[in-house]
């Protein structure tokens, strides 16, 4: 027989004016099992803790109810007591007459609230019967984080653990880390310069002892949990010996072959063993493989034969790689909507028709052009150019339905770098609305009209077309209600941000959400903004929807400080209520996992003692699980079980009904 | 085994006929509603008694049977609204469940209007109050739920 | 191979050289275009608002009259080709739809006939590669703006011809003749339609641009699929930039090439010459 | 100009009516202005086709129809085949245009047209201008 201790609060006049806690107490002590019952004015107060302890001891109670406020309010609180009283925590329950009685039944004869009170009560007491004794869930914690994507959000990210003492390896598909970046030219609002602040944060990455790089390297294969992932690395081959490389830079001089540049977005030619850029990090060539003549045909290797410290090897393979780290952070960037989708505006046919991240080449002193705005075509400087916004962005037809966020404020910046750089040239800005909240924004995007003589015309774009070596731009100017024809010489097209390719791959690689454009979903918009809903997973920068610098770093930021924070303790303590599979009846059809959110449901094989196997069951990942118990409902042998809500316990509070 | 304050009292015999409401809520939006209802002190039928899980996706069929079987005259699950659930999609799958539930409700021969479903967020008071008011009236014109309650105790016997 | 044909009202009358030339090239690549046994006019217009339904009875009685003769139906006129492809997706699409116009029209039609451009016949059936070994007097040199006009292409998730704003079909067909197609920035640009009625202005303006932006761009030839648009741009001719730039139906185009007798190609029904340019070019 | 906005305009039973002929949903347009800036008749128009939709918007359906915007539409649908919302001008205007054809307000006398285009106009364009011009 289990030995119960009732405890009904009267929470000074709270629950006493419409709840008779005497008779609720009196009517408990009927109850089978019930051995202990009190009424008390506060039981939250320190004597109220006191009494229900020293009743715990004096009467060796197995199990207490608490009738008082909601367990929102003070579950931990008399769980705690009662763990200080040497009795389970998980035996202590709590009943809400407050908040869904007294408070909300005005009744002052106190029948209607009593009556409720007591049937609320003794539904918990039959609950309670049915509890087990539940412990904390401890994981053991590996200290050292793994951040996916070398942009700027992944390199703050990974600054920010590495400083906070903890191991990073920052995985990154480039040649070089950086990211998108690294091709801007100056950056608003302060047109500072792009390569001039992201430059040092790379360098830092490189020299921090600890920050491991692995660039030209991809994530194949995430397995296990918060604490404890293990995660397999494609290590590129980049047919150059890292370790013994100097950077010397000869090999890509004596190189005799080029291709298109896919960092200058196409606008000049680099060597097939090359860098992506000058100030790349780490500055160790790769050699472009698929164009390589050495490689595909066995003709050449210029490269080697110069190469002083012998580090090209042309038969070196791609490596896996598996590392073992406690957290994840991802920060795997945005790329552009092709362009050629919108046939209307000529992009890939007009040589002049260039994206805004190649205007940021153009305009880049790295750049193909040193920093000169000439158009692509013949080298000319153009007198006119017309920016287009919204290409892509805001059109649910052919394009995604959402803002991109950043074009507004980049495109003002091109008029500005524009107008600097071309004295006497005109720009023209065809826009719908400008979308300028940030600091320093709007002043920044009047700065372009009003300083800077950008012409902003409010209205689309229809077509855009060549004739007698001028661009046609046909568009509209709602404002003025007309239509307006422009001749220019070149037109930039702010083009919508999308997700990466295969950003959707990599979510179900790492059991992370993402939205129907391939961003990834945060726990929560507001209160988890770098969470996810697999712990130990977090996210930074545009990989989540499109985001400015200054956001990106933000998150990085953030995320880091969320590592940090996990890695603070050995172990990680868990709310044991999680699902438990009965093993002997599960038959293995995995509805529990399809229906479960977080992954947490693994496959198991049952072996005999020869090590063959019998048959498969379901196992719950304590680590994973959040305790939903959408697996409990969904499986049909009933042999999920969540604890903490068992079958036993909700037939129990119900049949006391 | 509950046999408690006048629990076998006979609810018709009396005259003034008040059912009894079974709600099976969720930890984070439901619950927090109701909770919420109370620290603004509103006020709502008293008919009323939930039972709290983490999440609608948890809830049983059998539970709701179970209800009925133990004297409920109606019953009620609500949870976090579809898009906001604590654990991204329990609702959904809660929802998924209670239509293929539903028609074997109504097959089982219970009256549909004993039963609702509804989505109360954490600040949704209001919403809470209207709809414990809602349902218990219409409970209470339904009458009182039996053909359950003789199948309990032929059982227990 | 015989594919059922659907002339409407303008090849009848005054575009008889689109027909004839067409036919004859049909039958020099091949295949017979047999004209329905019955048809009446298709109404010159989809209805753009959707509630309609009255408009889509004629065709849909074109559309159920074809099917009982075979499963694909042709056309070359680019309006015709527009509301019949059009109808023909509404009753294939639309259980609501199909069921008013059917009870309008006494048929039980279920949009399964498959509605092809006659330029569709030519590169899906057929092949341009084909055309181009049946190619007997190459219109070599001569630079050929296709004018491909609206119903054609648009809109493009009902008429799915080619790439709404990029279309190579009428290019491609060209090249396949031996022509040189001029790429012009208006061919996809209106005429003026039916504002010919009423409306001269606009006509002149619209078609005289559509001229312009092709002889611009160097064009000796325009070359066009509807009777309308060939009107509009012969009558407004003129008022482009002094242009003598003749507009002849891409069938005659085809006709030529493959070798056809001039009478057949009736180029003498054309509002405007284009022998002396077939003669400057050593072609006649 | 000024215009006075009531509950009546904004809510005009009228719009509601071009918009279930139509089958656009007026609300949808953000006046991005594609719409007039490819128009190939948007010059000739009293009120171009992104203003069309705005005064639609504000239910001032009388300006509009008092307008020539809708018998200048020659229905090419390149506002509809660019509109990034998927919204179709022409079929408003074509809505709007068989209403004022319903009530028999003619655009064209069929016995005032010249005889040589009678004659010498392919069918489909009398066929087609009929039917948007005559009721």
């Amino acid at each position: 027989m289990p030995r119960i201790g009732v405890f009904v609060c009267q929470c000074g006049n709270n629950i006493a004016a419409t709840v008779d806690t005497k008779k609720v107490a009196e009517e408990m002590a009927k109850i089978p099992g019930v051995v202990y019952t009190c009424d008390y004015k506060f039981m939250c107060s320190s004597p109220g803790q006191e009494t229900l302890k020293q009743a715990i001891k004096e009467n060796n109670l197995d199990g207490i109810i608490v009738s008082a406020c909601s367990p929102h309010m003070h579950e931990k609180t008399f769980r705690k007591a009662s763990e200080a009283a040497g009795l389970n925590p998980y035996q202590c329950e709590i009943t809400n007459i407050r908040e869904q009685c007294s408070w909300v039944h005005h009744d002052k004869t106190k029948a209607t609230g009593t009556v409720k009170s007591v049937d609320l009560t003794r539904m918990t007491i039959q609950r309670l019967k049915k509890n087990q004794p539940l412990k904390k869930i401890k994981i053991p914690v590996k200290k050292k984080a793994l951040v996916i994507g070398g942009g700027i959000a992944g390199i703050q990210a990974a600054l920010d653990i590495a400083e906070g003492g903890r191991e990073v390896i920052l995985v990154e598909k480039e040649p070089s880390i950086g990211g998108n970046m690294a091709r801007l030219s100056e950056t608003f609002p302060t047109m500072d310069c792009s390569q001039c602040i992201l430059t040092p944060k790379m360098v830092e990455a490189e020299l921090n002892e600890n920050i491991t790089l692995y660039t030209y390297s991809e994530v194949e294969k995430v397995d296990g949990y918060i604490g404890n992932f293990t995660v397999t690395v494609r290590r590129k081959s980049k047919y150059v010996d890292e370790e013994r490389c100097t950077g010397c830079g000869e090999c890509m001089e004596k190189c005799p072959f080029k291709v298109e540049s896919a960092f200058e977005l196409g606008l000049s030619k680099r060597k097939v063993i090359y860098t992506p850029f000058p100030q790349a990090v780490p500055n160790i060539p790769v050699i472009d493989a698929p164009n390589c003549p050495k490689i595909q045909k066995d003709k050449c290797g210029a490269c080697a034969i110069v190469c002083g410290p012998k580090c090209i090897d042309f038969k070196m393979e791609d490596r896996l790689e598996t590392v073992e780290v406690g957290a994840i952070v991802v920060a795997t960037g945005y790329q552009l909507m092709p362009n050629e989708r919108f046939g209307e505006y000529g992009y890939g046919r007009i040589k002049d028709v260039i994206s805004g991240l190649q205007f940021e080449r153009l305009a880049s002193s790295s750049g193909p052009t040193g920093g000169e705005i000439r158009r692509p075509s013949d080298g000319k400087v153009p007198e006119s150019v017309v920016f287009i916004q919204c290409v892509g962005s805001r059109d649910e037809k052919k394009g995604v339905s959402y803002c991109s966020k950043i074009c507004c404020m980049y495109t003002a910046k091109h008029t500005k770098l524009y107008s600097h750089k071309v004295h006497g040239g005109q720009s023209y800005v065809f826009y719908m609305d400008i979308r300028s909240g940030g600091k320093r924004y709007e002043e920044f995007v009047r700065g372009a009209i009003e300083h800077d003589g950008a012409m902003y015309l409010r209205g689309r774009v229809s077509r855009v077309y060549e004739k007698n070596g001028k661009i046609i731009v046909q568009g509209a100017d709602t404002l003025s209600g007309s239509q307006v024809e422009i001749e220019a010489d070149m037109v930039v097209l702010a083009t919508a941000i999308v997700s990466r390719e295969g950003a959707d791959g990599l979510a179900q690689r790492l059991g992370i959400g993402y939205d129907k454009h391939r961003f990834y979903n945060e726990y929560h918009p507001k209160l988890k903004p770098v969470e996810t809903v697999t712990a130990g997973i977090y996210l930074a920068g545009s990989c989540m929807g499109p985001m400015d610098i200054p956001d990106s770093v933000a998150q990085g930021s953030a995320a880091a400080s969320k590592v940090l924070a996990l890695f603070s303790a050995d172990e990680m303590a868990r709310e044991p209520i999680t699902a438990l599979v009965n093993k002997v009846t599960c038959n293995a059809c995995w509805d529990c996992l399809t229906a479960c959110p977080y992954t947490a449901i693994e496959r198991e094989a049952i072996k005999d003692r020869k090590g063959n196997i019998v048959r498969w069951v379901a196992r719950v990942n304590d680590g994973v699980c959040q305790g939903c118990g959408v697996c409990v409902a969904a499986c049909r042998s009933k042999s999920i079980d969540l604890k903490g809500y068992t079958d036993e316990q909700v037939f129990a509070a119900i049949n006391a009904f | 085994m509950s046999a408690h304050l006048d629990k076998d009292e006979t609810p018709v015999a009396s005259g003034s006929f008040e059912p009894k409401i079974m709600a099976f809520v969720c930890n984070w939006c439901t619950y927090a509603g109701a909770d919420l209802a109370g620290t603004s002190r509103m006020e709502y039928r008293p008919n009323v008694r939930i039972i709290k899980l983490p999440c609608t996706g948890r809830i049983d069929p059998l539970f709701i049977l179970k209800a009925f079987e133990n004297g409920a005259d109606g019953v009620l699950v609500s949870g976090c609204h579809p898009g906001d659930c604590h654990y991204t999609t329990g609702n959904y799958h809660a929802r998924r469940r209670w239509i293929g539930f539903k028609s074997l409700m109504e097959f089982a021969g219970i009256d549909m209007r004993r039963l609702h479903f509804s989505w109360v967020s954490a600040s949704e008071a209001i919403k809470w109050v209207d709809l414990i008011n809602k349902v218990t009236d219409e409970v209470k014109a339904l009458g009182p739920f039996m053909e359950y309650r003789g199948l309990k105790e032929t059982e227990l016997e | 191979m015989k594919i059922s044909y659907y002339p409407g009202c303008t090849l009848n009358t005054v575009a008889k050289q689109f027909d004839s030339s067409a036919r004859d090239s049909a039958l020099a690549m091949g295949f017979e275009m047999a004209e329905l046994r019955q048809w009446n006019c298709c109404g010159a217009t989809f209805p753009l608002a959707p509630d309609n339904l009255m408009g889509l009875s004629a065709p849909a009685k074109v559309l159920s009259g074809a099917r009982k003769e075979g499963d694909t139906l042709t056309t070359l006129c680019s309006v015709c080709y527009n509301v019949l492809k059009r109808t023909n997706k509404v009753m294939r699409d639309s259980r609501d739809k199909r069921g008013v116009v059917n009870g309008f029209i006494e048929e039980e039609y279920d949009g399964s006939l498959d509605v092809l451009h006659y330029l569709e016949v030519l590169r899906d059936r057929i092949g341009f590669d084909k055309v181009k070994e049946a190619v007997k007097r190459p219109l070599k040199g001569i630079k050929a703006g296709a004018y491909y006009g609206c119903m054609l292409l648009r809109p493009f998730e009902d008429m799915g011809i080619d790439n709404a704003e990029r279309p190579t079909i009428f290019e491609d067909l060209l090249k396949a003749l031996g022509a040189e197609p001029v790429e012009f920035p208006n061919r996809i640009e209106c005429c003026g339609a039916h504002l010919a009625m009423n409306n001269d202005e606009v006509v002149t303006r619209l078609s005289g641009a559509v001229i312009d932006s092709a002889t611009g761009m160097g064009a000796e030839l325009m070359v066009t699929s509807c009777p309308l648009c060939q009107y509009n741009l012969e009558k407004s001719r003129g008022a482009a930039a002094g242009d003598e730039v003749p507009v002849i139906y891409f069938t005659q185009a085809l006709g030529l090439a493959l070798g056809q007798d001039l009478e057949t190609l009736g180029f003498e029904k054309n509002a405007t010459d284009v022998m002396p340019l077939l003669k400057k070019k050593g072609i006649v | 100009m000024k215009i006075t906005l009531s509950n009546a305009d904004v809510q005009s039973k009228g719009v509601a009516r071009v918009e279930r002929l139509s089958g656009e949903d007026l609300k949808k347009c953000y006046q991005c202005g594609n719409c007039s800036a490819g128009c190939p008749v948007s010059y000739a128009m009293e009120i171009p086709p992104t203003r069309v939709m705005r005064m639609l918007q504000l239910g001032k359906l009388d300006e509009v129809k008092a307008a020539n915007s809708m018998w200048l539409c020659v229905g090419c649908l390149q506002c509809y085949s660019r509109c990034p919302k998927g919204c179709s001008v022409a079929a408003v205007l074509e809505a709007m245009r068989q209403d004022a054809l319903r009530e028999g307000a003619d655009r064209v006398e069929v016995k005032d047209l010249p005889m040589p285009l009678l004659k010498k106009a392919p069918q489909q364009a009398i066929v087609c201008g009929f039917r948007k011009f005559v009721s």
